[in-house]
C-alpha cells in the first residue's frame, strides 16, 4: 500500500497506467469575463434609428439609469473564446458516458436543435393569433397524444417547466379532485428511497409528508402501505422502476389499496426510459404521474436545464389540468381552451417549455415504435451488463433485478476508508463522468449507475473496466482514489469552506 | 434505430454476457399482465430528412417572418448570433447540472458570471442561477418573503402581468396564502393610497408589484417600498422586461427582485424556455430558493467554484427545503449571460433607449387616432391605446401584413373597454409601426 | 543547467511553473472510425421510396457494386462523439492566439457562417436560372466593388480557389496579355524571400524561375533587379509587406524598372492585413495581385481550406479575365458574361468558392470603412508591440521597421542548441500556438510572428511572458524545450519513420 | 469596431510601450504618396442585426425552397445535420492546416479518415487531402500522369464535364500540354474505337474520362483502360457524382481517380466550395499533388498523424513541387467525412439505389412525350432528354412551380439540339417529377 507522500512522489504515468480512455492535454485558462473588460471595448452594435432620438431624461426623469456598474466591456472574439474556453473545462455527453443514476443522460440529437430554431418555431410569440400559431399547437397535440398513448393514461398537460413542478401539478391535481369529492386530505406516502423532489414537493402543497419504509428488498411493502393508508392520506409517490431500478411488482396492489381508501397513486415517472413501450402505467394503475422530456424523451440537459415536466393522468383527474388546454375544433383547427371552471389554474406562464415539446417530438418521430421499444430494450440491457461486470468488485446492497439502473454500494471501499465520492472523483481520472452518489438514502454510500441507451458496448466495457481498476486501486493504493481527481484542471474544492462564508458573485478588488 | 450504438450481435453478446436468453427475460420483473404486446401507436419512425420537412411545415403553418408589435410579457429582440453558437457546443448543450465541480467548471464559472450580472442589473447583492420562469419566480418570491417575515400572505398589484396572478393564485389557493390585489390608477401606476391601507389592515408577508408593469408603466418603487417597509412587509418586484433594465433604474428599494430574463437573447419559442430570475439581499440568501455558484478554492489554492448552501435545496433538505426546484433553466440563463456580455455596460443602456424611442414613436402615431391610456406616468416601450374598433379586428387588419399587433386586453381588464396593449422594440420598423397606426385609424 | 534525466524527473509542476496562460485537462481517447465500426449499426435512414423500386442489377448489370468494402457502420451518438472528441484535440482561433506568420489567423465571426446557411444562399445551383440567382451575383458584384476599391485595382475576378490558385490565374494573365503583345516571354523573378508557391506557380505556367536575392536589409534591391530585368522577363511577383513584414519601399521604383522593360508588377496579396484602409497597391504601381480571402478577409481556414483568391488587376489586364464575368445590365440586373474571346478561359469550374464570397462580404460590411482602417492600425500594433517586447530575448535579423508580422531568428538559441522549431514546440505548452518557422528562407532558424488585429493586450503580454520565459529556460535547461511540447496528448511524431515507410490509410488488422 | 478587442486606452498605452506617439508614426514606412488619406468607398459599418436582414433579402432575391431537377456536376442531396453541428466547432472551424501535430491530431486523424474513405469507395490504393474541386483535380490528374509516364498530353473525353474541359484547355494551353478530345457515341459512351486510333497515333501520357459522364451514363471503365494502357498511357477517370460509388463498381482499372465530392453533404452554395479528390495507386504517391496525412508514432509509442511526404510540396521543393496547391479545401473535405461516416457501408449503397430508382421514374416519365437520349447504355441519375420546346421555356415554365429543370445543352453540344439534362436524387419528389413530365409535354 503506497502512502499519501507515495501518492504525491507518483508520476503522472504511475498514476494513469491503467487509464485506458483518457489523457491529458492542455487546456485553456480564462478568467471571469468581468477581468477581462475595459471601458470603450464593444461587441454590440446597433443599426441607425430610424424614427426620433428621444430626450430619456425628459421622458424617465430621475428614475432614468446613467450607469451599469460593473457589467462587463468586451469584444466578441472575447467572447467566443471566453465561453469556448469555458466549455472545454465541462465533461458532456457528446464527449462521453455520463452513467448519472436517475438522470437519464442519453444522446440528444442535433436534429432536435435544428427543429427548434425554425423561424416558425423559434419566433412564435405565445399571444400571436391562433391563426398562425396551428403549428406550434399541432406540435402540442401530437405530442400529447404520443406521450398519452406511451404512457397509457387519458389525458395530460404540458405546462409544468421540469420534473419537480410536474410533480407540484400532478399533486395538486390529486388535491383538488380530492376537495371536489368534499375533503383533500393531510398526508401523502413517500417511500423512503424517494427522490427528494418528492417530499418538497408534497411540502409545497400543503401535505404533511408520511414516509413509508422500503422493505429489505428495497421495495415497496404492500403490507406497510395498507397499514399507513386511511383517510388522512391523500396519495402516495411512487417512482417505479424505483430508485433502485427495480420494477415495483405489487404496484397494482398498492394502487388498489389507494383506490380502497379514496387515495390516489402517483407515480413520478423519472424512469419511464425503462419502460417506453414495454408498459404503460396508466395499464397498471397509475392515476397520475409526470414525465422528464428532458431525461427520457432526449431535450439536452444544457448544464441544469431547462427540462419539461408534463404531467399525464385519468380521466377522473381531467377537469382539474391547468388551463389553457389544447383541443380540435370540428374543422380540424386547433384552439386553446381556457374555459374549465374546475381548472386548478395556472402553474405557469404561457404554455409550458414549448421548446422542448419540438425537441421531444422529434424524438419520439426519430424513432416511432420500433424505435421507442428498442431504446428501452437497449437501457435495460446495458444496466444490466455493468451490474453483471461489477458484480463481485461492489458490493451489491439490494438484489432484485434491474432494469434500467443498478445502484450499488461502497461497503466494501468503505472498509479501507474509500468512500462512493472518492471512487466517483477517480473515475474522473479515467475519463467518465462520475455516477450518482447523493441518493437513494436506502443504500448507503450509494453508487447509482445508469448507462442509457446510448452506450455501445465498447464504452461500457471502458467502463467496467475503470470501475474494476479503480476497485484494485483501493485494495492496493487508497490515497490514489480518495484524493483524486489527478487529471482536471482544479482538484476537489473545499465546498466547506465555500458555504462558510459565500462569495456569491464577483466583486471589483 | 440510428441513435443506438448497437449491433444485433452486440445485443446478443451482451444478453449472453449477462446470462439471459432473450431481452424479455430482462423484463420478466414486469407481471406479465401489464407487459405491453403490441406497438404504441405512434407515427411510424421516420427519416431525419422527414423529421426537418414535417417540422418545417408545421413552422410555415405557424407563419414566419413576422414583425411583432406585441409584448406582455414576451418580448421580440435581436439575438446575437454569438449565443446559439456558443450554447450549442455539446460542453454545454449536452453537460448536466454541475455537481462534479472537477468536470463543470465552465458551467460553474457561466453561472457565477450570470449572478453577478444580475446582482449589477437588479441592485441585488445576490441572484440565483435560475428559476422557471418570472411567473414561478415571482410566487417562490411570495413564499420566501413568508419564510423570512414569519408572516403570510402577499399584496399583489392588478399591474402585474395576469397570467402571474393566476400563477401566484394557483400555489397561493393550495398553500392557504392570503392573496389580495391593489388596484391602479389613472396613470396606470398602483394605488399606492389604498396599498398602504390594505397594508395597515392586514400583516402580509409580501407586496409584489411589477415594473414596468403590464401597461409598460413605471411604478415609483420607492414610494410603494416605504408603505410597505413601514408595515412590515417585504417589497418584491417583478420584472418581465429585463431590457428596461439599461436605462431604469434598478429597484434597489425591493428586498426581492424577480424578473424574466427572455429578452436577454431567449427565442420567443411560443413561451418557452425562458429564465426565471431571483436576486435578494444578501442576509436573506438562506431562505433563497434554487441553486447557488459560489467561489471556492482546491487544495492547490486555485480559484474555481461549486455549487453552494446546498442545505436549503430539496436533494439535502427534502420536505424542509426552501422549493422543491431541481432543474432550473441552466442552458437559457446562459444565453442571457451571453447576451449580457455582448451589450455589456454601454450597449444594453443604448438598446434600451433605441427601445425607448422606438415606443415612443410608436405610441404618438398611435395617439393621432386612439386614446392612449395611462398618461402621466413614463413608460418603457409598451403603452396601452383604446380604439374605436374591435382590437381583434385590427389585429386581423395588420395580420395581412405580416405584423402581430398589440394584445386585446378585454379579457384581462374589462373595465378598460376596446383597449390593447402594444410594443415596440428595436425590432420594429418605422414602417411596420406606420403600417399600425394606420391600421388603427 | 538540467540534463536530460533532470527533465525526466521533474513533475508537472515544475515544468509548467511559468505557464499562466494553459494547465492540463483530461482529455478523451478516441480510436479510428473504422475500428468502431460493426455490421448492423447505422446513423441513416432514408425517407420513404415514393416511386416504383429498382432491380439494380438489371439496370446496371456488372457495373453494379454490392460491396462498400471497409466503410464504416457506426451510429449517430457514435458520430458525434467521435469528431467531437477529435475535435478537442486541436488548437482554435476560438481557444486562442495563433501567431502564425504569413497566415492571418483573425478572428471568424459567427455571423458570416450564419449568413452564408441561408436557404438562398447555401442551397443556390450554380446553374440555376439567373432570375434567380440575383442575390448571389449582387453578393458577388457587391464584393468584387469592395475589394477592387480596397486594392485600388481596376478589376477582378473571384474564380480562383485560393490563394496559390489566385498566383496561376494573375501569371496567366500575364503570360496572355505579353502573348496578346507579341511575347509571353520566358522567366519570372521571384525573391529569395517569397513564399513556395510564388516560384511553384511560376514552373506551373511554364515560366523559368529567377530568384532575385534581397538585400542586406531583407528588401528588395531595385538595382538587382534592373539588372535582372530584360526583354525575357515576363513579371516579377513581389509581397508586399514582404515576408519578413517589411513594406518595399522602392515597390513604386520596382514598379518602374518593369514597365519600362514592358514587364509587369505582380503582387502576392497574403500581406494586405498590413495595407487595407492605409495604402493600395493599385497605387503604387502593382499590375495584378491576388487576395486571400481565408486571411485578410476573415473566411475560417478550417483545417487547411477552403480558402478563395480573388484577382484583382489594372485594366490592361481585364480582356484576359476567365469566364464567366458578373456584369450589370441597363435594368440593373446582373448576369454573367461569357463572351470575352480573349480570355485565358476558365480556371476551375462554375465561379470560385461562393460560400467564402458571403462571408468575406460579410466581413466587409460589419467593419465598413472605419472598421476596416482600425483593423490595420490595430494589427501593426499588436506586431510591433510584440517586437519590442522579445526585443532582447531574440534576434532580430533584420531590422527593418515592422508592419503586420516580426521575423526573430533562433540565432541566440541555436548557439546552445535550441532551434526555432524547439522554441514553437515549448509554445504549445505555455498555451500558444506556434509561430511560423518554415519560412522566410532568408532568415536562418525564422520566427515568424503574425499576430493580426484581434489579439488583446492581455494576450499579447501572456504572449510575451511566455516567449520570454522560454527564452530563459534556453538558458538554464534547455531540454525542457528541445524536449517540448510536455503537456499534450502525444509528442514530437517521428516524421522521418512516417515519411520513410508512409500509412496513408486504415488497413483491417 | 465590434471585433477588435481593444480599447483606445489600450491603444494609446501600447502605442507608447512600443514608443511611437501616433499610429500612422508606424505606417511611416509606406511611402506618404501611397498613405490612403481618405475613406475606402465600401458600404458603411453595419450591425450585425443589419447584415443578417441584407443577406437575407439577398437569400430571398435566389429564391428559396426549391426542387432541384438539375445537375450537372453540382447535386441536392439531403445534408445530415450533424455534419454542420460538427464542421461549426470552432476547434474544426478555425483552426490552420495542421502543422503542428501535437495540437492537431483531430484534424490529422479525420484527413487520415478521409483518405482511406476514399480509398475504400474509388478502389485506389492513397488518396491525398482534397483538391480545389473535381475539374482542377482533374488537370492535376493528367499533369501527374506526365510526370509519372515521362510522356506529354492528353486525350479526353468529350463526354467529360465541359467546364472541367475548358479548365484543363486553360492549364494545358500555357504548359504546352497537347490535349485532344474523343467523341461519344449513340449510347453516350466514348467512342473506344476512335479513341484506340488516337492513341496509336500520340503517344499522351493520360486518358480522362467521366463516369457517370456529363450525360449521366455510366462508362465501360474497362474497356477504356484497356486500350489506354496498351498504348502505354495512364487512365485518370474522373466522377462528379461521387454518390454513384455507392451502386456502381469503382473505376478499380484507372490509375488515377479524381472526383468532385460535393454530393458527400456539401452545401450547393452557388458553385463552391466543393472538395475535389485524387485517388491513385501507391507507387505513384511521391507524384501525386496535394496533402497527405500519414501514421505517425511518438517518443512514448502512441499512435498519431503527421503531414507526411511534404517533400512533394511548393513549400519545401518550390519550383520543383508536384504542384502549387496549399490551401486546399480541408473543412469541406471533412463534411464529406461525416457524410460519408453517416452512411457509411449500407446506406450509401441504399442512398445510391434511392437515386437510380428516382432517375428511373423520371426518364419513364420524361420519355412519354420527349425523346430520351443515349438509349442501351446504364445510366446513374441523370438522363438526357430531346424536346419539341426549347428547354429554356421548360425551365421557365417550372420555374413557377419552384422545380429547377433540367440544363439545356445547346451551348455545349449544339449537335444535340433542344436536348437537355436532367437529374432526380432522393429529394426530388414524385409530385416534382410528374409536374417536369408535365410541363416537358
Ligand atoms: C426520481 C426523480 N424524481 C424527480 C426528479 C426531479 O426532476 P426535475 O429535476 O426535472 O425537477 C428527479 C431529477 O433528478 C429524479 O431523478
Ligand atoms: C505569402 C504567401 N503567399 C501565398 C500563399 C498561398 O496561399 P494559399 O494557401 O491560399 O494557396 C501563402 C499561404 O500561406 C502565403 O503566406
Amino acid at each position: 500500500m503506497t502512502t499519501m507522500s507515495t501518492v504525491n512522489a507518483m508520476t503522472e504515468k504511475d498514476l494513469n497506467r491503467n487509464v485506458r480512455k483518457a489523457r491529458q492535454q492542455v487546456s485553456q485558462n480564462e478568467d471571469l469575463i468581468f477581468e477581462k473588460s475595459s471601458p470603450g471595448k464593444a461587441a454590440w452594435k446597433l443599426a441607425p434609428l430610424d424614427v426620433p432620438e428621444v430626450d430619456s431624461a425628459a421622458l424617465l426623469g430621475a428614475i432614468e439609469r446613467t450607469d451599469l456598474g460593473n457589467m462587463p466591456e468586451v469584444s466578441e472574439i472575447e467572447i467566443i473564446r471566453h465561453f469556448t474556453r469555458l466549455s472545454t473545462w465541462n465533461y458532456a455527453i457528446d464527449l462521453g458516458m455520463y452513467p448519472l443514476g436517475s438522470c437519464t443522460m442519453k444522446y440528444n440529437a442535433r436534429v432536435n436543435e435544428a427543429v427548434a430554431r425554425l423561424d416558425g418555431m423559434a419566433n412564435a410569440h405565445p399571444y400571436q393569433p391562433e391563426s398562425i400559431s396551428q403549428g406550434a399547437l399541432r406540435v402540442m397535440k401530437i405530442l400529447s397524444d404520443c406521450l398519452i398513448e406511451i404512457t397509457g393514461m387519458d389525458t395530460i398537460t404540458l405546462q409544468p417547466a421540469a420534473g419537480a413542478h410536474g410533480e407540484f401539478t400532478g399533486l395538486l391535481l390529486v388535491r383538488a379532485y380530492l376537495e371536489s369529492q368534499g375533503n383533500p386530505r393531510k398526508k401523502v406516502l413517500i417511500p423512503d428511497s424517494a427522490h427528494g423532489t418528492n417530499p418538497a414537493t408534497a411540502a409545497t402543497i400543503g401535505y404533511q409528508v408520511q414516509q413509508v419504509a422500503s422493505n429489505s428488498s428495497g421495495m415497496l411493502d404492500p403490507a406497510a402501505i395498507e397499514a399507513a393508508m386511511n383517510e388522512d392520506v391523500a396519495a402516495i409517490m411512487v417512482t417505479n422502476p424505483n430508485t433502485i431500478g427495480v420494477f415495483e411488482s405489487d404496484i397494482a396492489k398498492i394502487a388498489d389499496i389507494m383506490h380502497a381508501k379514496g387515495g390516489l397513486l402517483y407515480m413520478d415517472g423519472a424512469n419511464m426510459n425503462a419502460l417506453v413501450g414495454k408498459a404503460r402505467p396508466g395499464d397498471f394503475g397509475v392515476d397520475v404521474m409526470h414525465l422528464n422530456l428532458h431525461k427520457t424523451f432526449s431535450t439536452p440537459h444544457g448544464g441544469g436545464g431547462p427540462g419539461s415536466g408534463p404531467v399525464a393522468c385519468k380521466k377522473i383527474l381531467e377537469p382539474f389540468l391547468p388551463t389553457p388546454v389544447v383541443v380540435e375544433r370540428p374543422d380540424g383547427s386547433l384552439t386553446l381552451n381556457y374555459d374549465r371552471p374546475q381548472s386548478i389554474g395556472r402553474v405557469r406562464a404561457y404554455y409550458g417549455n414549448f421548446g422542448m415539446f419540438v425537441r421531444a417530438l422529434a424524438y419520439i418521430l426519430a424513432n416511432g415504435p420500433d424505435g421507442l421499444r428498442q431504446t428501452t430494450e437497449d437501457a435495460v440491457l446495458n444496466a444490466n451488463y455493468i451490474r453483471k461486470g461489477l458484480d463481485g468488485y461492489y458490493d451489491l446492497h439490494y438484489t432484485g433485478q434491474s432494469m434500467h439502473e443498478v445502484v450499488f454500494s461502497d461497503k466494501r471501499q468503505a472498509k479501507l476508508g474509500v468512500k462512493t465520492m472518492d471512487i466517483a472523483k477517480r473515475l474522473i481520472d479515467y475519463g467518465f463522468h462520475p455516477f450518482t452518489t447523493a441518493f437513494p438514502l436506502i443504500v448507503p454510500g450509494a453508487l447509482m449507475i445508469e448507462p442509457t441507451e446510448s452506450e455501445s458496448r465498447e464504452e461500457l466495457d471502458l467502463f467496467i473496466d475503470a470501475m474494476r481498476c479503480i476497485a484494485k486501486e483501493v485494495d492496493e493504493s487508497p490515497e490514489v482514489v480518495t484524493d483524486a481527481p489527478h487529471n482536471t484542471r482544479v482538484s476537489r474544492m473545499d465546498e466547506t469552506a465555500a458555504a462558510r462564508k459565500p462569495v456569491l458573485r464577483w466583486t471589483p478588488s | 434505430m440510428r441513435y443506438l450504438p448497437k449491433s444485433d450481435s452486440d445485443r446478443h453478446a451482451m444478453l449472453a454476457e449477462v446470462g439471459v436468453s432473450s431481452i424479455d427475460d430482462l423484463f420478466s420483473c414486469i407481471p406479465a399482465e401489464y407487459r405491453l404486446q403490441r406497438d404504441l401507436t405512434v407515427p411510424r419512425q421516420m427519416a431525419e430528412s422527414e423529421i426537418v420537412q414535417w417540422f418545417a411545415e408545421r413552422s410555415r403553418e405557424n407563419a414566419e417572418g413576422l414583425t411583432f408589435m406585441l409584448g406582455a410579457g414576451a418580448y421580440h429582440h435581436y439575438r446575437p448570433i454569438v449565443i446559439d453558437a456558443l450554447v450549442q457546443r455539446g460542453e454545454f448543450l449536452t453537460s448536466y447540472t454541475p455537481y462534479q465541480a472537477e468536470i463543470a467548471q465552465g458551467t460553474l464559472q457561466a453561472i457565477f458570471e450570470f449572478q453577478t450580472m444580475i446582482c449589477e442589473l437588479t441592485g441585488m447583492e445576490v441572484a440565483n442561477a435560475s428559476m422557471y420562469d418570472a411567473s414561478t419566480a415571482a410566487i417562490e418570491a411570495i413564499m420566501m418573503a413568508e419564510r423570512v417575515t414569519g408572516r403570510s400572505g402577499a399584496i399583489v398589484a392588478r399591474s402585474v402581468h395576469p397570467e402571474h396572478r393566476e400563477v401566484i393564485a394557483t400555489y397561493a389557493k393550495y398553500q392557504g396564502v392570503p392573496v389580495s390585489e391593489v388596484n391602479f390608477i389613472e396613470n396606470g401606476r398602483v394605488d399606492v393610497k389604498a396599498l398602504e391601507e390594505a397594508l395597515a389592515q392586514s400583516k402580509v408577508a409580501c407586496v409584489l408589484i411589477q415594473s414596468p408593469n403590464f401597461f409598460g408603466t413605471i411604478e415609483d418603487v420607492a414610494a410603494i417600498a416605504d408603505v410597505t417597509h413601514k408595515a412590515g412587509a417585504l417589497l418584491a418586484v417583478s420584472i418581465t422586461e429585463a431590457i428596461s433594465l439599461g436605462i431604469i433604474k434598478p429597484p434597489a428599494e425591493a428586498d426581492i427582485v424577480t424578473m424574466e430574463a427572455q429578452s436577454f437573447g431567449v427565442p420567443l419559442a411560443f413561451g418557452g424556455p425562458y429564465c426565471g430570475v431571483m436576486a435578494t439581499r444578501e442576509k436573506f440568501v438562506r431562505q433563497m430558493p434554487g441553486r447557488l455558484a459560489g467561489q471556492a478554492y482546491d487544495k492547490q489554492g486555485r480559484r474555481g467554484f461549486v455549487l453552494t448552501l446546498a442545505t436549503r435545496e430539496q436533494h439535502i433538505r427534502r420536505e424542509k427545503a426552501t422549493s422543491n426546484i431541481c432543474t432550473n433553466q441552466a442552458l437559457v440563463a446562459l444565453m442571457a449571460t451571453i447576451f449580457m456580455t455582448v451589450y455589456g455596460k454601454i450597449g444594453l443602456r443604448e438598446l434600451a433607449k433605441q427601445n425607448l424611442a422606438k415606443a415612443a414613436y410608436a405610441a404618438e402615431t398611435s395617439g393621432k387616432s386612439a386614446e392612449v391610456l395611462f398618461p402621466g406616468a413614463p413608460r418603457f416601450h409598451e403603452f396601452v391605446i383604446r380604439t374605436k374598433a374591435d382590437p381583434v379586428e385590427i389585429r386581423e387588419k395588420l395580420l395581412k401584413k405580416k405584423i402581430v399587433g398589440g394584445l386585446p386586453l378585454a379579457k384581462y381588464y374589462p373595465e378598460l373597454g376596446n383597449a390593447s396593449l402594444w410594443c415596440a422594440t428595436e425590432t420594429t420598423s418605422r414602417a411596420a409601426m406606420d403600417a399600425a397606426a394606420e391600421a388603427i385609424r
